[in-house]
């Protein structure tokens, strides 16, 4: 069974139906990446998934659990915030803008939801916290707070920290589309490195070339319904609804002549 | 501008225009602004040092009186002290509810500042004393906290001043410290309000997003960035606070510092010395506030660019987060 | 122009004597004196009229009526003084510690305020004798907590903040309560005399005490819910507060009150205060 | 949570799962909560009702006394107004000071600020009742747009109120006014540096290179933004402006609500009535600021989604303006 | 002589030398496209032009008037607020984060600087505004407030706001960047069209399609110099300098696989 198991997932804000019944499933180890022009519901998605937004109708399941909602003899219970929050330490969200704590520096960033949420030893902590940054390039930048870094390098923080609480499932939304073009590269980087390391991926993003190195399935939304979803070089490489042809021609205009 | 036309060319052919060193532009208003300001200062320490009426040899005896001095640390500057705890904290949790989805709890927040915030202080510390007196057991129950506080301050009290007998520290200030309080919270809910709401929505969903509680994301990231924007007023309010424990006398508590200047100057007759040596010592506590909120807003600025970042490179502005 | 709100109270009230407006002299056989007037000072003088600071929440003596208009023994003497010298007097209510600074200070020529007289105030101005208020206790109808003056050691009083019974008084009786070993008396100082009435009135406090006009005519305001506790003692003299300065001024004051003492307007506007059992005849400077 | 691993499956199967009707959590801290606040709501209310000490239809006739409402009125609405009025004109301007390059205008603000703060607007006021007769022209002078408020103010007290004596109202009221407000633009000198330093500075970037003045861009652009931060704040100040007001009889002035009421509680000793007659008349002019202040943050809020957008669609985080 | 003439610009903050020492020449009715990495100085040098920073050495002219200062007798005379701000009146420009004023409606933003600056008529100043906002394609958003535009939008509002003042020079600073990938078009076809329509404009960016096609002359920077300069075609098409070639490389390759 997927990791990530959403069936007929609706939700509305006020008398906007924003997603309109959207089935996904996720496989461990896979990498989804999610196009589709603004306002077709992605975000709302994502969110969803981590119970941000509590959704309307249908199911998501993550990890074989029913977020934010517990299901006995036949009715469905609405699980408290701690429960809530419990489930969502399984489950890593990288943001556009980044939403790195500006009064922390990047180290205490990343070692705040483990000391505070998982209470792991602060020395620890900071261990593991030295070895992601590490990863992600920035050891010599521990100390900074976040308004001294690049948008880059914050958003390279920014998945530290998400990874220091070991989660099953990232959703990254729309990591780079903040980012000066020059800067992007070092970000997806740090991504396709953790597609590589097998890490379950759903990935918002305008970027195409990451979706078709990265992604196992691509799949294009619009106006809240899935309209297309299978293998980059398909939905990519060989559109066939018109909405995503309309949609991939509007962004290749502005680069063909590069 | 037509001289500027004429002298680019000749200058453009004679060489490149090397470091500007221009004649700065004069403000002559801004002058003539300084020199009012220094005429009326200069007026003002005339006045201090020449008229009479300041008397400053009686007013350094009268700030030197031992009442005096125990006034200003017990009543002035613990009451301050401890009412601002109760009022911030008060105030904090006011917002809190405020904010909440509740209806019920929101409108009881509504209701409390709505209240408090019109009741004079003089007025609320008049009727808290007439009821310390109606229910005096009552109250202790109320607020054990509070007498836990009192309690270790009547020890204090008792080992460093003894002019004030424990039973009217213990009724009075307790009153007086609740009163007191009770208003400031009023106050302080709207402060905390405003500034729980300028923190961006993506600080409490990022932390939400780590599995942080509801309690865990107002402690550890909205509030600590919102003092950036609470400090300030509440600077205000504390020296406000301040200066507002001479309303204690109508709990009635009068070891504080104005009554115990104004009863010097009842038995010499000099209000006016009794004036000056009151804003002195007000003086002396608004500057040290001054310098504590200095530093609380740096320590609550950190990260925030408010100082010369320390690291290599300035943030982008398109690239600050959520800040 | 009558505007909205009413200018009267139903209930009590109606035993407050009224007098005129502040400004005018009151009526009575005083007339003018050239004599004195010509030991106005200068600015009195030219501006026709004395500027006298009041603490107007000092019932009987002086206080306000209708919101704006200063009444009380003290305003009817005084203007009865100046009628003497031929002039009108402005009266300013102030709060009471401000005067004193206020008359050095020129704000007011005159201060006018159940001020006693005593060795500190001499120092700083010129203090007129006028009349003789002592310490006055009192308690409820009918005593019902048995407090006697001498015997208060755990009784719970009222006695307004700052006042030489609380600042004096009090003090050698609290003293004497410890020393024979008896509980000491429950202060309950208020920043206001009326607030320290309330207290009686309403059965917070035992008992009270205070300058004896003011208690004699709480009594009487409260219709009959009070009642004397024992006499007047420590009685000593009211003075006008006058600049050191205008020491000559203060010298033709004792002369007018010696006139109006003669005419017999002294004697009834005390009786209308109810308040003849503080007249005096040695109208001095700085007794 | 293992059940739900099971129940998984066999609900897949079972056909694809419609609406969400899930129990919602329950709250028993919360209903606790509420059950104090009802019990502390009806304790009051019984007090209210019972408690003779209110001796309600005594305080509906004390309010209803012409003094009274006409030191409402004027004592207290109209000095607040009018002190508010210079302490707001004057803390932008004080704020502007603070913000300049120039650093003695920077620092000349920061003592006013620092020096005004400190002082008891009680002790200020006394000492403003007696400058105002020591030199009386050297006041009018040094401020002579407030003179022509109360001169405007003088003529409407004539038509209106003749309750006062024009002298009285020049000397006194003047004097209360200057020294209140005065007071007042200390406090208001922080919050409306906080406010300004508020609005993102690109917007007053943008306004120059509109090619607009520094006073235009000062007024157009920064002040309307900075108003959000403001207004609230400054709605607690007027608040205890409000009240405050009871200050006056330091300068002295006596026409004004509190003096008044005080001065009916000597006459019948009846404190607490008076007290409770205060608060019914702070309370009703503390409702009408906060509709005023409601209405105002509405105003200064416009275009900030502070409420529902009506355009069709809402603003991307990323693409909001410099807001 | 040209409509920006610019010799030995230099700038520092602090003891950081941002600009040493530009030179640019922009004729009337020439595009000039400013490139560079992150840092280079294009913001700075764009804000030294409008006296939005005050330039430590060199000279500006715009229009044949020197920016900023009075030459009088071979002495440098500081012009007061007032006459820089006249000065700033013939410059345009477009910020990267738009700066729409937010509390005023898109047509109160543009009437805004010719009714408090050139006390033009409301009426005359209206039907200008709604002619501009027709010509961005926003007529029917007149009355909308920033907030509820998108940054596409915004921006067109922007490139409006700075018409309105009928500039004889617009400057624009990364005008797309902050923009989602589909909106950045339709900003890019207005700064198109005035390009047609023949008006002086620097712009700084990222758009290499627009670079090529619209630049008379692109101007490659880097360190606070000009590395390169020339046809967008030498340029981006064949850069000389190795500076200029790893610049266009790192940002061709995130674009590669579209
Ligand atoms: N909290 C909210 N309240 C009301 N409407 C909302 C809310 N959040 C999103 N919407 C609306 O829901 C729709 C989908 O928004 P969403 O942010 O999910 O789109 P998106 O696909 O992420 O677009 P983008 O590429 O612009 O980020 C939009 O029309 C948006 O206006
Ligand atoms: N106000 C300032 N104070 C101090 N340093 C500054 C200031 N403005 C810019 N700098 C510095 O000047 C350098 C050049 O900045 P500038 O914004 O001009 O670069 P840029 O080429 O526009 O880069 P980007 O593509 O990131 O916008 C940077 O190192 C920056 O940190
Ligand atoms: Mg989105
Ligand atoms: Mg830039």
């Amino acid at each position: 069974m997927p990791l990530v198991h959403a069936v007929n997932v609706t939700k509305s804000f006020h008398h906007n139906e924003v997603l309109k019944g959207i089935d996904l499933d996720v496989e461990r180890g896979q990498v989804v990446c999610l196009l589709g022009p603004s306002g077709s519901g992605k975000t709302t998605f994502l969110r969803c998934i981590n119970q941000l937004e509590s959704i309307d109708g249908g199911r998501i399941w993550v990890d074989d659990k029913l977020m934010g909602y517990d299901e006995r003899n036949g009715k469905l219970y609405r699980l408290k915030n701690k429960e809530i929050a419990a489930q969502r330490r399984e489950i890593g969200m990288v943001f556009q803008r980044f939403n790195l704590f500006p009064h922390m520096t990047a180290l205490e960033n990343i070692i705040e939801a483990p000391l505070q949420v998982r209470r792991e030893a602060k020395k620890a902590a900071r261990e593991r916290a030295m070895k992601l940054l590490d990863r992600v390039g920035l050891a010599d930048r521990c100390d900074a707070y976040p308004a001294q870094l690049s948008g880059g390098q914050q958003q390279r923080v920014a998945i530290a920290r998400a990874l220091a609480m070991q989660p099953k499932l990232m959703l990254f939304d729309e990591p780079t589309s903040a980012l000066d073009p020059e800067l992007v590269g070092e970000v997806l980087a740090v991504m396709r490195e953790l597609a590589l390391e097998g890490m379950t991926m759903i990935v918002v993003t305008h970027e195409m070339s990451f979706a078709r190195e990265v992604a196992d399935t691509v799949v294009f939304m619009d106006a809240g319904v899935v309209v297309e979803s299978g293998p980059p070089k398909d939905v990519i490489g060989n559109p066939q609804h018109p909405r995503t042809q309309a949609f991939l021609a509007r962004l290749r205009s502005e680069h063909e002549h590069l | 501008m037509t001289s500027d036309a004429q002298s680019r060319p000749q200058d453009a052919v004679a060489g490149r225009p090397g470091r500007i060193d221009a004649v700065p532009v004069r403000h002559p208003g801004r002058w003539v602004a300084i020199g009012v300001i220094a005429v009326l200062v200069g007026m003002l320490v005339h006045l201090l040092v020449t008229n009479k009426a300041f008397d400053w040899s009686f007013v350094f005896q009268a700030m030197n009186q031992q009442p005096v001095i125990s006034g200003f640390l017990k009543g002035t500057l613990l009451v301050t002290a401890l009412s601002m705890v109760v009022g911030v904290g008060g105030g904090v949790l006011l917002a809190v509810m405020r904010l909440s989805d509740n209806p019920i709890l929101s409108g009881v927040s509504w209701v409390f500042t709505w209240f408090f915030r019109s009741i004079p202080r003089y007025i609320l510390l008049f009727s808290m004393g007439t009821l310390g007196i109606l229910f005096p057991q009552g109250l202790s129950f109320g607020v054990p906290f509070d007498w836990k506080l009192m309690e270790w301050f009547g020890l204090s009290g008792d080992l460093r001043f003894l002019n004030l007998d424990a039973n009217q520290v213990f009724t009075g200030l307790v009153a007086g410290v609740i009163g007191l309080g009770l208003s400031e919270a009023a106050y302080m809910a709207e402060i905390a309000r405003a500034g729980m709401l300028s923190v961006d929505k993506g600080q409490a969903e990022a932390a939400q997003a780590l599995g942080m509680s509801s309690g865990k994301v107002m402690r550890r990231v909205v509030l600590p960035q919102a003092m950036r924007v609470i400090v300030p007023p509440t600077g205000n309010e504390t020296i406000a606070m301040l200066k507002d424990t001479s309303l204690l006398v109508a709990v009635p508590v009068i070891g504080e510092l104005f009554y115990q200047l104004q009863s010097i100057g009842t038995t010499y007759y000099k209000t006016f010395p009794i004036a000056v040596a009151a804003t002195l010592y007000y003086l002396a506590a608004t500057s040290v506030l001054m310098i504590g909120q200095y530093f609380l807003e740096r320590h609550f600025g950190r990260g925030f660019g408010t100082k010369a970042p320390r690291g290599p490179r300035a943030a982008r502005p398109a690239g600050a987060g959520g800040a | 122009a009558a505007g909205c709100g009413s200018n009267s109270l139903e209930n009590g009230g109606s035993s407050s004597p009224s007098s005129g407006p502040s400004s005018a002299p009151s009526s009575g056989p005083a007339s003018a004196d050239a004599e004195l007037a010509a030991a106005l000072p200068a600015k009195i003088k030219a501006a026709g009229k004395i500027v006298v600071g009041t603490d107007a929440t000092y019932r009987p003596n002086e206080f306000l009526q209708g919101g704006k208009t200063v009444v009380g023994m003290d305003v009817d003497l005084f203007n009865a003084v100046a009628q003497k010298f031929g002039v009108t007097v402005e009266w300013q209510p102030a709060t009471f510690n401000t005067i004193i600074t206020g008359v050095q200070g020129g704000k007011y020529d005159v201060g006018v305020s159940s001020f006693t007289i005593n060795a500190e105030r001499k120092k700083q101005v010129n203090m007129v004798s006028y009349f003789s208020a002592g310490t006055l206790w009192a308690t409820a109808k009918g005593n019902p907590k048995g407090v006697k003056a001498d015997q208060a050691c755990g009784k719970t009083v009222s006695v307004q903040t700052g006042t030489t019974q609380q600042l004096d008084d009090l003090p050698i009786r609290q003293k004497k309560c410890k020393d024979a070993g008896q509980p000491p008396i429950k202060e309950l100082p208020r920043d206001k005399q009326d607030q320290a009435t309330a207290d009686l009135v309403s059965g917070k406090s035992d008992a009270m005490l205070a300058d004896s006009p003011v208690v004699l005519d709480a009594i009487k305001q409260t219709n009959g819910q009070l009642e004397q506790l024992g006499e007047i003692y420590d009685a000593a003299p009211y003075g006008y507060v006058i600049p050191k300065a205008d020491t000559q001024f203060a010298q033709a004051v004792t002369k007018a009150l010696q006139e109006l003492n003669a005419d017999g307007t002294y004697k009834s506007i005390l009786q209308k205060w109810n308040n003849d059992s503080g007249a005096i005849t040695d109208y001095a400077v700085n007794p």
